[in-house]
């Protein structure tokens, strides 16, 4: 299992990959021309990374390879100029950060999310079960929770009305549990066609990109299913750290490594002080 | 146009507890802080609080233990991690939360602007969200398509502080060109009852009604407003000052305990009279001029 | 009858007081002190001075008065400085005109109708009848209509919402009918407590003021009801130009002349150039 | 970001006989006349047109006997009286209208915004405007409450057209700071399908992006963004220049009858191939700089 950590003094593009860079590199992927992407606030540490950190580095990634008219929406900010992305997370860097437009309301952005005008958005969360459904809410009994969390945010409209929700998290048997405690995000519900039995629009959580593989989600059943297996990472590796048994493809590939044209992007250009992909 | 301008003390008097407040800024930013801290010095307690994403506000009302129930989309400390006293409130079980994702909060405060009960969303179909809150979520079928709906009611506070960048006697309130976003701000004024504004500075009118664009918040739905220069200390305001890095940092470890947020309270908001006070025990205009970040372009620029 | 044209060049206070006069002071011992009035936007010649002059006029005077904190909203104005009115109709005279504020958005004018953020409104009409309904919209069937007139604003909102609403009108027998052609703003319906059964907030139109008298409308039966006739009008000349017969009250005052303070403020302070009342 | 920047002829081609138009501007200001024209020269009939407070545009599109069906608040010509070949179609029969209040109509362009087929009222109850119009505004009882309230269509239309102060090629649009309400156009554009803006000067990003709380219309709403200075003469365009008073009275003579409006039509927007034709045809430039108004706090300052 790769690393994250880079001796920057070293030739950056003759280090092998990290797993961060697999796994922006395998997102980067899968933006397409002209999508408009919902990248959430993050905490610290590797929250953030999970929840910004990757996300921002993978649409810059494919702004500059493949889909140059790629943008997003972050905190207040719609399309944010990420060739200059702001050093720190301190409120005036968010002030001073240049961008196409900045809506006075933030009834703007969620106006858009419901009239379904996002194409991807990055989630991230403290427990996802075999169906996509995700938690951010609250741990244990949601009126006495063993541990009180941050609440929604704007996690349910992203499952509700983005076509192409992108789930980012580490691997954890804790996290990837039978049940969630508390559906803060409806995904494909218990599976079938439940979800649009529920009154909610198909589509619902398509990936599931961790440190170890990616997921996606059986078509029919809606369960989830292995896709790819990092570079060193077995079934069996993944299988410990998780709570349910995900779906079997009949191929397992590998999760492609970056190029060399990609990760010298994001050694060289877009993260170049290992601010986004630090931890 | 009336004369609104008070002091912190005389805008917050008719708080009592059992109130239902709607808190505005966002995040670090703009975050009524010194208005909290008034409260929690007079010993307000059993609030109801709606809120967008709560950080310092919320949470020092929840180490004071003034909070019986919240509603609103997120409370944390954004990039410093969860909010710890709000944590303990609702884990001990003295905090009901009744959470909403942003579209449900959107329309809850956008229904009260609108003098409506209620109005729909589709967002929360299938979720535990409204699973657990039939009170204020409920189902109906839509009179055109017959597609399932959900009704949100209307979020209704008794009393609603924000604090903004400038204004004038009268109440106007005009942000500066270079900001961040309002959030929630501007709607949550639009559907108050009663509107207690602070802000970093009070201009004189002319130079309002030179741009009457720039007012979010019109004097004529305000009931009090006061002149309170670092007002949301120690979270930002937007184009005027940063975060108190530090200050939120040593909150935060004090808060590690019940006891240690005591302590914290107790030094900066039950010991202290007003929020010249606070200003004095921080360091001073001098220590808090330390924050601010270059004007560029202010409404009284 | 007085006119409505005065002779500037004589000593204004001494001048007898025109027909939009007498009606502007009426009007304006109407606003109260901390109310906020809608006034609409008119078109040319007398609907101008109707529908915009003499309301500005009287919340101008009751502010200079007895009100001081009155105020309006006009056109996507709130709280414009009315010491400083426009002298022309021209898009940057709007444009100038400073104001506590100018929301960006219109809907924040409709929500706050809506919510009954305003005390007085002032209206004009094609037709009024004896319930006070109005008609903006066209005259004849509507499908198929004699004149097609504006279409309906927010008049159906001020009679909805506003709780005292004003209408200013010159009487005549085509204007005061039995039933309007279609009714735009909802009055007392037909009668009675049927507004108030339609899902109405108690409330509607509370009085209609005229070239020849003022009305307002009977308790109980809602009926249009005479209040004053203006000096020198008889109540037969005022039967005469309408189509059905509004209720007498037991007595029937004449409409209270200006005082010469009222007079001097309007002829030289506030509309000394004869733009808001000059027809 | 998408460059967006093309020509008037190209930004209208996909407008075909029959379409639903929604049209921006308000009253006698940022009317998208050069649009209109264009629609007109082409031939485009059978339009069903939503509008805010509607003056020359719909009244030209009138007279080419181009609508057969209006939604909106009002048509008329403000200060200058009635919208005379609009009247003459709804009188003749030519054009059937649908009556909405200010509330409804805001109400219908909100709920195309927000996804929905509609959205609550109550202030239409009693009115003849709700009878007259079942298909689009309905009885429902408020899932709270209990209490009669109507539910309004929302406004989807399949084109949507508005004129812009400045903008840049990738479709981001931006106000004056000094300017008069943008009434509706915020709120059409976040209801579009397909936006065309049409700006009086297309300005370099870089001037977009130092100050984006400025963008009224981002360019990700857009479609199709066209340069047309004074795109919106005979009427104003605030902060730029005032309304054609002389052309308007000229048009307004012509009107009296259908065949004057006509040779309006013909003279104005039958017989000039593009806007350059029509600038020239009004005078030239020279001309419509006697209308502009000083220059205050633009966007491009």
């Amino acid at each position: 299992m790769p690393e994250n950590k880079i001796d920057l003094a070293a030739d950056v593009a003759t280090m092998s990959p990290t797993t961060n860079e697999i796994v922006t590199a395998a997102i980067a992927r899968e933006i397409r021309d002209g999508d408009l992407a919902f990248v959430g606030v993050g905490t610290n540490g590797r929250a953030f990374t999970l929840a910004v950190g990757i996300p921002l580095t993978a649409v810059r990634l494919a702004q500059m390879l493949h889909a140059p008219s790629a943008s997003v929406y972050w905190g207040n900010l719609l399309e944010p100029d990420l060739s200059s992305m702001p050093a720190d997370l301190k409120q005036d860097s968010f002030t001073r950060w240049q961008a196409a437009a900045c809506p006075s309301d933030t009834g703007v952005k969620c106006d858009m999310l419901a009239r379904r005008a996002f194409d991807v958005c990055f989630d991230s969360a403290a427990q996802i079960d075999r169906f996509g459904n995700l938690n951010i809410t609250a741990i244990g009994d949601y009126r006495n929770p063993k541990v009180r969390l941050v609440g929604c945010l704007a996690q349910p409209e992203h499952f509700a009305f983005v076509p192409r929700p992108i789930v980012v998290v580490d691997l954890d048997r804790r996290v990837f549990v039978e049940a969630v405690d508390f559906i803060t995000s409806v995904g494909h519900l218990r599976g079938g066609r439940s979800r649009e039995e529920a009154g909610l629009s198909s589509g619902g959580p398509q990936l599931v990109v961790t440190d170890k593989a990616i997921f996606d989600f059986e078509p029919g059943s809606r369960q989830m299913r292995l896709r790819s297996l990092h570079p060193g990472v077995t079934a069996e590796e993944v299988f410990d750290l998780m709570s349910f048994r995900p779906v079997l493809p009949e191929q397992l590939p590998a999760t492609p490594l970056p190029s060399m044209q990609e990760l010298d992007l994001i050694r060289r250009v877009i993260d170049p002080n290992r601010v986004l992909l630090r931890v | 146009m009336k004369e609104k301008l008070t002091t912190l003390e005389e805008a917050l008097a008719p708080i009592a507890s059992g109130s239902t407040l709607a808190l505005g800024g966002s995040l670090l930013r703009r975050q009524p802080n010194a208005a909290i801290r008034s409260l929690i010095r007079r010993g307000v307690k059993d609030l109801t609080v709606q809120s967008w994403a709560a950080t310092t506000a919320t949470d020092m009302l929840a180490a004071a233990g003034a909070i019986s129930r919240f509603e609103g989309i997120y409370t944390g400390m954004f990039s410093y991690g969860l909010a710890p006293n709000f944590r303990r409130g609702v884990e001990g079980g003295a905090i009901a939360v009744r959470d909403f994702s942003e579209t449900a909060m959107v329309a809850r405060f956008r229904a009260a602007t609108q003098g409506l009960a209620f109005l729909p969303i589709k967002t929360l179909l299938g979720s535990d969200i409204a699973r657990h809150n039939p009170e204020q979520i409920r189902p109906f079928s839509c009179p055109f398509t017959g597609e399932p709906l959900q009704a949100v009611a209307a979020a209704k506070a008794d009393f609603t502080i924000i604090h903004g960048y400038v204004g004038d006697k009268y109440g106007n309130v005009q942000w500066p060109i270079v900001r961040d976003s309002d959030d929630i701000d501007q709607m949550i004024a639009s559907a108050a009852t009663r509107l207690i504004v602070t802000v970093e500075k009070i201009v004189p009118h002319e130079e309002i009604k030179r741009r009457p664009t720039l007012t979010y918040i019109p004097g004529n739905w305000v009931e009090a407003i006061v002149e309170l220069p670092y007002g949301a200390h120690p979270a930002a305001c937007d184009g005027h000052y940063d975060e108190d890095d530090a200050h939120l940092t040593g909150y935060l470890e004090r808060s590690r305990t019940p006891e240690g947020a005591q302590t914290y309270l107790d030094e900066y908001a039950r010991s202290v009279p007003d929020h010249d006070a606070y200003v004095a025990k921080v360091g001073g205009l001098a220590a808090l001029e330390a924050l601010d970040v270059p004007n560029r372009e202010q409404t009284h620029a």
